[in-house]
């Protein structure tokens, strides 16, 4: 008889049935999966980033692939968060997982007012997005130095209701630093991370592919340097840590939660194959039970 | 809408660069003008290819694609008895039942195998069918689009077969209640520019760089008159008057 | 009759016969890929990492495959400048292409007595790699905050009697910045990336691949962010800049150029196709002859 | 030593994951003991895998390989009539030449298909060989050893064939001028012990992971007595008083 595997995690005093999330971005407000398979298996969903006003995003192209990834530039396109109160939040709830509402912001009143207006709805956690790198204003500057990060968490801290998780940039002078200063200015759990600063060049056009000429990339081409900086950032925090960056697979996950990941989100692999949450999640309890792992604490942090 | 692995019943070259793919499929009905998201890989490549669906049969799936880069040349590849991953049927389609009348499917290059598929169903409705078809030089699906329309019109760029230079020189769009048109995006805002002139409604079905396919990461939107649009969700087919090219 | 395309570069005043050179460290002295195809049809070769003092490395596993690339903590294992000098140079010669000496350190002391030797041989140019993350003391440093590579670029300059070519670590806390300061310190060239710390873990071992924990991550996977950060130190610095990070086709070479390269390194791509320089080549003479570009210097720095 | 493309002749499984390869190559000599660096993708795998030559024909190479993770697994969905790229001959090979006398060859797992060719090329010269074969659970090449060799001794983990136990238990080092060791380093550990213990000549084929293949990179260098060594290029033959392990 197969074992039974504990995969349940708590992150920040928030139970989550098992560490795997959907990560902000990439899977909408989990309608569109949720015609595919019941996303509500996952442990939990983290929205489409958020922004204070609605925002078109960018145009021209918007992702491109590249060797072991993908770059995008969709810019924060969102319907802002008085519509996702209204009307977004139900659908997201039905699910019966954790609600992660993802934000980003322009501006520190953006933000605070954001996290305000959020504190006051049915969500179960926040996770502020500093690292966005596709506005071209605002956005990227918060998550590049430590300082100006410690500032807007301090801000947001003071009228979030919420659990906080700030949600880091690789493109942070010093990933450890800017964790640092997270957790010192009241966040109660980190996330990273969001997408690395790339550029793509059309060789035809002799021009960059995208408008911004910049763009982030995702996907497993990321993943090393992913675990790195987790690894580095869940050695010096006491709080904990949800790994983003190249999760494709089952043993992904465990190498993340080795590292240190408390959980993880899923990002691009939704791309590569639409069932991504429910496979990795099948798989992730058949290889602890080869790995004779029967609770998936265990292992966190043995790295 | 399901993700499903499925046999490969043939998949040949029909011209250079151009192949027919056929594939097992036993689902719901598919649209005029819906696509599927394919891969014949693993994570090799990250992204699904969105490839529209070309004739659809009870029990099988056509589609018609140029091989243009990586993931297209990976399809080439497959053979008769392997397997393809298919997420679909994706997209909103022409909506075939409001369509009244005659009308024009205006095609170029591989925006051409959709139209066949919504010129049968068109037909099948008792709608009737003319076909333009635009190609590069060597045409193909030709016998494929007999059975639908009443009038085929071809044209390639340096005359090798029909009429030399452009399909929209042989297009009145007055002779029609609705053209659909699919291709090269110049050729469409031709067609598109033709059917104002003559207050004739025209639906395009665009073309844009997808992730998901599906409507979650709206990394095909495009910005319209009704506001931004997910080319794969709530596309790829929109009224021309919508659009602001 | 197919068009005539000139290649040929120049970097700090050396003629290069075209852009492509060996990055260091993966093809040794030259010697070994010698055996399977004439080395001297590259522009350059740059020499294993140099030290001072001869090195053994790190022990341990010192490669592994990733998505689209591999990690590496080779240690900059190497016989020493001296030996170098004594019996690596002739054969380096006998090419007929740009030489170039790569050579990390560990202090100052070691920098500045090493450059100071080079400078007395009969090599072309001097590649500073203050960037090399594997090995423990000293190494990294150097590479990561702008002032410290001020000073050591400073220092070195001050004995270096050869073209100062500076390599820069893509794990700097600002890649501008680092090049700017470098610059400043008077470095006659730049090349950039070097390989981006990161991390593998062995799963059923449950404990870091290498033993140094963190290791160097190539190849494909890295090109866009190494891209990005070619255009933009390229937009800010007037010296010419070396575009390195994950070239593996003719296309990523002129895509390097558009970013403003003025020449780039191949690596890990050599490990994929051991004839890489002389394909590379080949193709990017057909690459330009069809996308009409006569001259590769015309099309630098155009996007 | 090239880098060529060569025509698959054959590309058999033969137990469970143990595979044949059968390789058109019509170069030089292929030393005992020597390795190419195989692949048969573009660059979705960075990296070449080394594999060490089974026999050697006038016409063909064979390889037998293990599938254990993404490059074997390809390897495997290789066809006959399809294409694979080696470099090699790589390493230095055992040194048959010096070698007189009674030889033991002590292989396990993949480690024995090198040492087939091996005992080949030594039975050539005249020496006489008895093979030492321990598996984990079904032998392989059983059938190709045995015209080179005097002796074969067969051990299984669990005695499913032969002896049930580890090979190194039938092995009697003093019986011997020369033994050579190909396998799991916990075995050739072992029989390096016993030759040593008995003043025998032990030489072992190191693995080692590796980039290059080629002596350029270091990525595959050990420490030995006799300082760093590269084990594609000093290697991956070493004579076992010089390891360190
Ligand atoms: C709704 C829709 C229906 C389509 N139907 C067909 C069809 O029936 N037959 C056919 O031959 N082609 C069709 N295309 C175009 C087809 O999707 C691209 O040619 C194909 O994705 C190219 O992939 P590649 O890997 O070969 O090329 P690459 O250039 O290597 O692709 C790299 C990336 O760009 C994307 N891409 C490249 N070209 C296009 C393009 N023109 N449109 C959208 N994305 C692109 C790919 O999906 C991939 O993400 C359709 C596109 C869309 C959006
Ligand atoms: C000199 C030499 C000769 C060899 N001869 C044979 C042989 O004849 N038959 C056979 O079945 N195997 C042989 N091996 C082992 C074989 O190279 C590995 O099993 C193979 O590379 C695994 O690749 P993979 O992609 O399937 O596994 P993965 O685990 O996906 O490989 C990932 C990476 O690890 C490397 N790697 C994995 N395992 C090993 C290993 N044990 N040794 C070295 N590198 C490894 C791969 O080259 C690749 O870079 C030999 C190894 C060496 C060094
Ligand atoms: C198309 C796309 C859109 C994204 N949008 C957001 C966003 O709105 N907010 C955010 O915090 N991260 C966003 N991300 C980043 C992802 O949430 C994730 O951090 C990143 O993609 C790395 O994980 P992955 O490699 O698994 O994709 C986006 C990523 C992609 C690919
Ligand atoms: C095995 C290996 C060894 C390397 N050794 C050195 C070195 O000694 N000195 C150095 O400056 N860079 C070294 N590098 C970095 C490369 O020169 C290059 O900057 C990096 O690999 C990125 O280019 P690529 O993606 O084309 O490999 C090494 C890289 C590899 C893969
Ligand atoms: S491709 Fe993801 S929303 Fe259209
Ligand atoms: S693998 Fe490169 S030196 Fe051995």
């Amino acid at each position: 008889m197969d074992k039974i595997v504990n995969l349940s995690v708590e992150v920040a005093g928030v139970p989550f049935k098992n560490p795997l999330i959907a990560a902000s971005g990439t899977f909408g407000f989990g309608e569109e999966y949720n015609e595919l398979y019941d996303v509500g298996c996952l442990g939990g969903i983290s929205s489409k980033g958020l922004t204070l006003h609605p925002k078109d995003g960018n145009d021209g192209i918007r992702v491109w692939e590249t060797a072991s990834g993908m770059m995008n530039s969709v810019g924060l396109q969102n319907p802002g968060v008085e519509a996702f109160v209204e009307s977004g939040i139900a659908g997201m709830r039905r699910f019966g997982n954790v609600l992660i509402a993802n934000m980003g912001g322009h501006s520190m009143e953006d933000y605070t007012t954001g996290a305000s207006l959020l504190s006051d709805a049915d969500i179960d956690m926040l996770e502020l997005n500093i690292s966005c790198p596709n506005v071209k204003s605002g956005g990227m500057a918060f998550g590049i130095k430590a300082e100006v990060a410690r500032e807007v968490v301090s801000e947001v801290r003071k009228v979030c209701r919420k659990p906080l998780i700030v949600k880091l940039s690789p493109n942070a002078e010093n990933i450890v630093e800017m964790a640092l200063a997270c957790e010192a200015a009241g966040a109660d759990a980190l996330s990273l991370v969001n997408t690395f600063q790339a550029m793509a060049i059309d060789l035809h056009k002799r021009k960059p592919v995208f408008n911004n000429v910049y763009a982030g990339l995702s996907g497993a081409a990321i993943k090393p340097i992913a675990l790195r900086m987790v690894h580095s950032v869940c050695k010096q925090v006491h709080i904990p840590v949800i790994g983003i960056g190249g999760i494709y697979t089952a043993e992904d996950v465990l190498e993340f939660v080795m590292a240190g990941a408390a959980a993880v989100q899923i990002g691009t692999v939704n791309f590569n194959n639409p069932l991504a949450g429910r496979d990795i999640l099948d798989a992730l309890v058949e290889l602890c039970q080869r790995e004779g792992i029967a609770d998936i604490n265990e292992v966190r942090g043995i790295c | 809408m399901k993700y499903i692995e499925s046999k490969i019943l043939a998949n040949q070259r029909i011209t250079d660069d151009i192949f027919v793919l056929k594939v097992a499929y036993k689902e719901d009905d598919v649209n005029a003008g819906q696509f599927f998201m394919l891969k014949s890989w693993d994570s090799e490549l990250t992204l699904m290819r969105p490839i529209s669906v070309f004739k659809a049969e009870e029990d099988a799936l056509w589609f018609m694609y140029r091989t243009v880069g990586q993931g297209t040349r990976k399809m080439a590849e497959l053979k008769r008895g392997g397997r393809i991953r298919l997420l679909g049927p994706c997209g909103n389609g022409y909506p075939c039942g409001e369509i009244k009348g005659r009308v024009a499917v205006v095609g170029g290059g591989v925006g051409i195998p959709p139209l066949c598929h919504t010129s049968k169903l068109l037909h099948e409705q008792g709608t009737t069918v003319d076909a333009y078809l635009g190609y590069r030089d060597e045409p193909f699906a030709l016998e494929d689009f007999e059975p639908w329309c009443t009038d085929i019109f071809v044209s390639t760029e340096h005359g090798e077969e029909g009429y030399r230079g452009f399909v929209t020189d042989l297009l009145h769009p007055e002779q029609y209640d609705v053209v659909i048109t699919c291709g090269p995006e110049v050729m469409m805002r031709k067609v598109a520019a033709m059917c104002a002139e003559k207050d004739v409604t025209c639906y395009c079905s665009l073309e844009h760089r997808m992730a998901c396919g599906i409507g979650a990461c709206l990394g095909c939107s495009i910005r319209t008159k009704n506001g931004m649009k997910r080319v794969c969700k709530d596309g790829p087919v929109f009224q021309s008057t919508d659009l602001m090219w």
